[in-house]
């Protein structure tokens, strides 16, 4: 077709005034929006091919440079509304599945902004921080019904394989191949400073990280990509894939493009082939074959380590929940629909699953009305971007959250949801090396360790103010929830009163 | 204990008493200086004609460089060096004993006997600020110079005098501009832009005669001319340590600790000859970066340290109204260039190494040619085909760029 | 306003304990006068005792303390507890009328044993059966509410300040080895017999002064365990899980306060005994939602001896005195001094550090 | 001393230190105003390609030969740093010549200038420290060569 139907999304505003034709903007985009036109000796935009990463507007050292989104629209239609449209025109052109990145942007309810944290007033006192000591400190694992003693009456001390956190919050799966090596090399790192863990995500364990196994949680997906013997000894803990809350019901696509080099070395696939992940695990098609796979993932690993089942978030999720508590598996992670990704089909991120909120408060409700909660650790993801996200999980029930986005946006991600072009101009999602150098580990680590250390700083502060000094007496204890402006079925599920009551 | 003692009051000597001050914080130190004036940067006298600088700007080093290094400088002329007693006479009969000697006499501009030379009322040569400040004098805005000698004095003096005289004639019986350095080649580029600036040559020629205030040439051409400069050539000074059996060639032949061929007498500057690497040879050369860095390891020689000049070779930047020449090493091997109208750039490969450079119109990075050299960096080892471009350290390797770029060097 | 059960109620308190190690009886009358010096830190919406070794005639039997509504109340749940159990005397709990105390509900005691043939059906030991009985009544049949269940110990409580409490339920008539006493201050209740302390299930009771911002972590853990939490209290609570702790999980005093009162982890890492360490560590760990954090003091009672618990940053005043053979603890000292005025020791227990009293003859059964 | 380090690994070849070099020696307050319309001439450079680029600047050498070499005793060292005294030198670019680091250029007048860690142009720390967008720049105290 050679008429654009639509006029480009974004618009590259130059202040003429302040541009000093430096270029920094020019070798900046990957995209090759900005060129100087050397007759002129001024910079000047395609516009058609910026993604609003912002790239360009960071690295202006004259601030000459902003990207508003485009002012030319369609007439304003409710229901046709212009990303509809957008969308139409798309396929029109293209005949394909839409792709989309990173998170559902959709309007839909987020809970967390609807639901209120209590503070001590008078009856029972505020913990200050700065002068108590606050434990964050979480165990992840199973813990058996009763306590045994030996011939002595002493008591045995043995749990099962427990992972060990500073604190609730672990980087959840994003596979090396999806994500630069530098961003895997930030995660990594931060990890190991913070005392928590990251997750390799189903593209295995590139050998260059395999120091910080103590705090690499290793992921089996349906592809199986880079997983082998060595591989499942490297981490701290296995997580076995089964969906994601970007995509549930639906299987990975790294194109070919992205298998380059140590990627494909890493996942054990020739270069240059796409990294496909089926939709299912094509060994588990029964809640009794997922059994199968956590006990051969326990025996290749001499029960040393603990087996995460990680789930997208779907309507029935307490019942599968209730399922992977039984099945040996000592942790199931949760993966809300707001959760990111690499890629997935619009239609699916932005229509599939249920929010993460509602899915832990019914597992964990779930898990206790079967009297299980104890046997198996809740680890929740899905979009939480914030401290106090992390208190209204773990209030609502979860030992601990995964977070991902957040901490690419910590790396310098602008969430212009672009990551399946491969041409991350921030270095995260790309494996152009060009592209790639621009993520400085040791920047990368060290804004991921400030993220998180805030964070445990904001989570002290709030336990504090509800007069809790350790983590676990926040779990669960929805009792310092309150909801706000939500219906009694939504509190219900929520296991919360509403605030006044 | 006896001073140490400097003969001369150049740059080496400044470069040999920041050496002993390395070592010797303390002991007295005497200097014997020719010139009335501290020690100043003879370079600059062109420069000083120029207006680009003056008597002040000068200096070498700052006022108090003697006081605050404890140095005493005695007016004369030295006459005679006692090796055995250890001591040196002056022309008025003083005699100064030392501990450790170096001499630091620097060159003496060599004038070939030309008939008439002696009717001509306004000459000189172009050595020290003496000499500039004469020159000054002499020439007005209508004067008319002949400068015989296309070398880098004689041109650095054209450059100093040009918006100064009328005209400035510059003679050389070699046929080509800065033989010392370029080839006829390379210095036809530099003439013409020389030529283009005003300066107007006669080469392949000499003086037969001067007749009061006009030379006639071997070709018999007259030149009439108001300002005489006589910058043919320098000789180093040498006759101190001859006349006391030491070693002299071109110049006073020292090792690589700048020590003479007598014992606790050490030699710096325009007046030594030692090796130089490229050629493999000793050789005088008189640039004044040697000068200080010879000077400075003769001086921590003579305070007891350990110092050793070495990486020796010849090289000279040089501006000419606005035009760079760089040169450096030997013009031995196989030369490749690349020029355009108004530059060049050549270099002398030899056995995988890199022995020297002309370098006309580009000065970019140029130190890094010349530490191939130096280094002796086998050229094997670097994209030397970019480089000859375009100096970079980007076509060493990471490994040696780690080396070069991540530690204190 | 809404009355316990239907909210959860925190409140602020008195308490107080007294035991003999030797297994003395001693008269109710002075626990009771312990409570006047702390009148302030009741508000007269109530206040209660628990007594061990005081049945001693009934000693193999549950005795069961009951609040009616009504005597067709009375009639209906004394029919169920038939159904399960040999009901070997029922009578009214002697009180003594004040201007203090009133609007009492029936007040009835039961002595009690299960019958052996619903033991073998259900396949469930004597206490087992009294705790399910317990749940149910409390939660399932209105208007009844058994508030003392142990053997040879009973709890009195009421809505009123602790001293007429004490007067009202004649326990200068009681002899016991031990007694704790509570006067409450509870902030959003209009006050309710049954939610006056201590707390108890079997012979385990609870007085407790503090808010424990745990609670819900708390209760929802422990409820997996077929606990009801129906009167929304801190007491209730704790009540529960140290009986989960010490007569389910069959821990010690000693090891349920390393859990409810864990020591903080850098105090674990510090401890030099590894076996030590690893059992802080194991505990901590296993049983990590029956941390209770924000302030609490408590006197747990149970037969044959009894534990006094700060929280760990002490946020509660709890002070204990010795005598002899006689162990005193009170919110305050003064209540000790009125005890007994000439102790030999006097001293403030650190922030979850257990002080656990055992007693070693008399009427105790010992665990 | 502190002096200026380059990763190469991390350079991007933005040449944004260029800029901040420029803008830190104007002496203007203004970026836009300083550098626009105009060639700068940074006392650093970024030398390199797509694949690898790297900046150059002073290495402030212990033993500085550009300092030896100065015909006009122009360059000196203070605490360390090696200097010049713009107004003694005369642009005969023997330091240029001798520098094998390239870390030496002749201004805007042809005299020749180096980076003096910004320590007299009111910016503290270097400007082009503070400006890498990817820390591939740092200022830091090392001990000898690596």
């Amino acid at each position: 077709m050679g008429v654009e139907l639509f006029y480009p999304e974004f618009e590259v505003v130059r202040n003429y005034d302040r541009c000093i034709a430096c270029r920094v903007c020019e070798r900046q985009c990957a995209n090759e929006v900005h060129s100087l036109l050397e007759s002129k000796g001024i910079m000047i935009s395609d516009e058609s091919k910026c993604v609003n990463c912002q790239r360009c507007v960071a690295l202006c050292p004259t601030r000459a440079l902003k990207i508003v989104k485009s002012n030319c629209t369609l007439r304003e239609n409710a229901n046709w509304q212009n990303d509809t449209i957008r969308e139409i025109y798309k396929q029109a052109q293209s005949g394909g599945i839409l792709l989309s990145s990173m998170g559902n942007p959709k309007p839909l309810p987020v809970y967390w902004d609807k639901i209120l944290i209590n503070a001590s007033q008078v009856t029972n006192p505020p913990i200050d921080p700065l002068r108590e000591p606050m434990e964050t400190r979480v165990f992840l694992g199973k813990k058996p019904e009763r306590v045994q003693r030996d011939e002595t009456g002493a008591l045995k001390c043995e749990l099962p394989p427990q992972l060990e956190l500073t604190m609730p919050i672990m980087f959840s799966a994003m596979s090396y191949g999806s994500l630069s090596y530098n961003a895997h090399a930030s995660l990594a790192r931060a990890a190991e400073k913070l005392g928590i863990l990251y997750n390799t995500g189903e593209g295995g364990l590139h050998e260059d990280f395999l120091r910080y196994g103590k705090n690499t949680i290793v992921q089996v997906a349906s592809g199986r990509f880079g997983v082998h013997e060595g591989y499942l000894r490297s981490g701290a803990a296995i997580e076995i894939k089964m969906g994601q809350g970007a995509k549930p019901g639906i299987g990975g696509h790294l194109p070919g493009t992205k298998i380059v080099g140590d990627v494909s070395r890493t996942r054990m696939i020739p270069e240059g082939t796409d990294a496909i992940s089926p939709a299912p695990h094509h060994d588990i098609y029964s809640i009794e074959d997922l059994r199968q796979l956590v006990f051969s993932l326990k025996e290749a690993t001499e029960y040393q380590k603990p087996v995460i089942v990680k789930v997208a978030a779907v309507h029935n999720i307490a019942a599968i929940a209730s399922g992977i508590a039984r099945s040996g598996a000592d942790i199931i992670a949760i993966d809300g629909f707001r959760g990111g990704t690499g890629a997935a089909p619009t239609r699916i991120r932005d229509n599939v699953g249920i929010p993460i909120e509602l899915a832990l408060a019914a597992v964990d409700q779930r898990l206790r009305d079967e009297g299980i909660r104890n046997s198996i650790s809740l680890v929740v993801g899905g979009s939480i971007r914030n401290a106090s996200d992390v208190v209204k999980a773990i209030a609502l029930g979860a030992d601990a959250v995964y977070i991902a986005t957040a901490g690419l946006i910590a790396l310098g991600c602008h969430l212009c949801r672009t990551c399946q072009t491969g041409r991350c101009n921030w270095g995260i999602a790309t494996q152009r090396p060009d592209l790639v150098r621009r993520l400085n580990p040791d920047i990368g680590c060290e804004r991921l360790v400030n993220l998180l250390t805030a964070w445990q700083h904001e989570i002290m502060e709030m336990m504090g103010g509800m007069g809790i000094n350790s983590i676990e007496a926040l779990r669960g204890n929805r009792l310092m929830l309150r909801g706000i402006g939500l219906t009694g079925k939504e509190l219900e599920i929520l296991g919360i009163a509403h605030a006044g009551e | 204990m006896n001073p140490y003692l400097i003969i001369g009051n150049g740059v080496a000597a400044a470069g040999c008493i920041e050496g002993i001050r390395s070592v010797d914080p303390d002991d007295a130190i005497t200097v014997v200086s020719a010139e009335k004036h501290p020690v100043y940067s003879r370079p600059l006298i062109s420069y000083y004609l120029e207006g680009k600088t003056d008597l002040n700007r000068m200096q070498y080093r700052s006022e108090d460089f003697y006081e605050t290094n404890c140095c005493t400088v005695i007016p004369g002329q030295a006459e005679e060096i006692d090796p055995v007693a250890g001591s040196v006479r002056l022309s008025d009969g003083t005699t100064l004993p030392y501990r450790k000697l170096c001499l630091a006499t620097g060159s003496s501009p060599f004038v070939p006997p030309m008939a008439g030379l002696d009717g001509v009322r306004k000459k000189s040569c172009f050595m020290t600020v003496d000499d500039a400040l004469l020159l000054e004098s002499y020439v007005t805005k209508q004067s008319d110079a002949l400068i015989i000698g296309a070398g880098l004095i004689g041109l650095k003096c054209a450059e100093g005098l040009r918006d100064r005289a009328n005209s400035i004639t510059v003679c050389d019986l070699a046929d080509h501009v800065l033989s010392s350095i370029l080839d006829g080649d390379s210095a036809a580029i530099v003439q013409r832009h020389l030529e283009a600036n005003g300066l107007r040559f006669r080469l392949g020629d000499s003086v037969r005669q001067f007749s009061g205030s006009v030379a006639t040439l071997q070709s018999g051409e007259t030149i009439p001319f108001d300002v005489l400069v006589l910058a043919v050539g320098v000789r180093a000074n040498t006759a101190l340590l001859r006349s006391i059996g030491g070693e002299v060639g071109r110049g006073i032949v020292v090792n690589a600790r700048m020590e003479t061929s007598i014992p606790d007498i050490f030699a710096a500057g325009d007046c030594t000859e030692g090796f130089e690497m490229t050629s493999g040879q000793n050789r005088v050369v008189a640039i004044l970066p040697n000068a200080y860095r010879q000077g400075f390891a003769a001086g921590v020689n003579m305070a007891g340290g350990d110092a050793a000049f070495t990486k020796n070779i010849p090289m000279n930047s040089i501006g000419l109204f606005g035009l760079h020449i760089m040169t450096a090493g030997s013009y031995t091997g196989a030369p490749t260039e690349e020029r355009t109208e108004t530059t060049l750039k050549r270099f002398y490969t030899d056995a995988g190494l890199l022995k020297g450079f002309i370098l006309v119109g580009h000065t970019e990075r140029a130190g890094i040619y010349t530490s191939l050299i130096r280094e002796q960096t086998p050229l094997d080892t670097i994209d030397f085909e970019a480089m000859k471009k375009i100096a970079s350290t980007s076509y060493f390797s990471s490994d040696v760029r780690r080396k070069k770029f991540g530690g204190v060097v | 306003m809404r009355k316990e059960g239907e909210i959860r109620i925190p409140s602020g308190c008195a308490i107080a304990a007294m035991i003999s190690k030797s297994g003395d009886r001693m008269c109710g009358e002075r626990i009771v006068a312990s409570m006047r010096p702390m009148h302030d830190r009741s508000n007269g919406l109530g206040g209660g005792f628990a007594g061990y070794g005081i049945y001693p005639e009934y000693r193999d039997f549950y005795a069961f303390h009951l609040f009616f509504d009504s005597r067709s109340t009375r009639k209906e749940c004394e029919a169920l507890l038939k159904e399960q159990f040999e009901v070997v005397k029922g009578e009214l709990i002697p009180i003594r009328k004040t201007a203090a105390i009133t609007d009492e509900p029936i007040i009835w005691r039961y002595f009690v044993a299960p019958l052996p043939s619903v033991l073998r059906d259900l396949q469930l030991d004597a206490d087992e059966l009294v705790v399910r009985t317990v749940m149910k009544i409390n939660t399932s049949l209105n208007g009844a509410y058994v508030f003392s269940s142990g053997k040879n110990m009973g709890t009195f409580k009421a809505v009123g300040y602790p001293e007429d409490v004490g007067a009202f339920y004649r326990l200068d008539e009681y002899e016991g080895y031990c007694w704790t006493a509570h006067g409450r201050y509870p902030t959003n209740t209009p006050g309710w017999w049954g939610g006056a302390h201590p707390f108890t299930l079997l012979d385990c009771s609870v007085v407790h002064n503090g808010e424990i911002s745990s609670y819900d972590a708390n209760r929802r853990f422990i409820e997996m365990f077929g606990y009801k939490c129906t009167l929304q209290t801190d007491t209730e609570v704790i009540t529960y899980i140290l009986d989960y702790l010490m007569r389910v999980q069959k821990l010690t005093a000693e090891e349920a306060a390393q859990i409810i009162a864990a020591p903080f982890w850098s105090t674990i890492a510090r401890v030099s005994d590894p076996a030590q360490k690893k059992q802080l560590q194991y505990l901590r760990t296993m049983f990590s939602s029956l941390l209770i954090t924000g302030p609490f003091s408590i006197v747990l009672g149970f037969n044959g001896g009894l534990m006094a618990l700060n929280d760990r940053l002490k946020l509660r005043s709890m002070v204990v005195g010795e005598k002899a053979d006689r162990v005193y603890i009170a919110s305050e000292e003064a209540a000790i001094r009125v005890m007994e005025p000439d102790v030999d020791t006097i001293w403030s227990p650190s922030g979850g550090e257990p002080v656990v009293v055992r007693v070693t003859g008399g009427q105790a059964d010992g665990r | 001393m502190k002096r200026v380090y380059v990763n190469e690994q991390w350079c991007l070849g933005c040449h944004l230190c260029e800029y901040y070099c420029a803008f830190a020696n104007s002496g203007l307050s203004d970026m836009a105003t300083a550098l626009k319309g105009t060639r700068i001439v940074p006392r650093i450079h970024v030398e390199g390609d797509n694949s690898v680029s790297f900046a150059v600047s002073c290495r402030h050498c212990k033993d500085p030969i550009c300092m030896q070499s100065c015909i006009a005793g122009a360059i000196y060292r203070e605490d360390g740093v090696v200097r010049i005294r713009k107004e003694k030198c005369v642009g005969c670019l023997t330091c240029i010549l001798v520098c094998p680091y390239g870390s030496l250029t002749p201004d805007e007048t042809g005299i020749a200038q180096k980076c003096e860690l910004c320590l007299q142009n009111g910016s503290g720390a270097p400007a082009c420290v503070r400006g890498c967008p990817n820390r591939a720049i740092v200022y830091e105290e090392r001990e000898d060569a690596v």
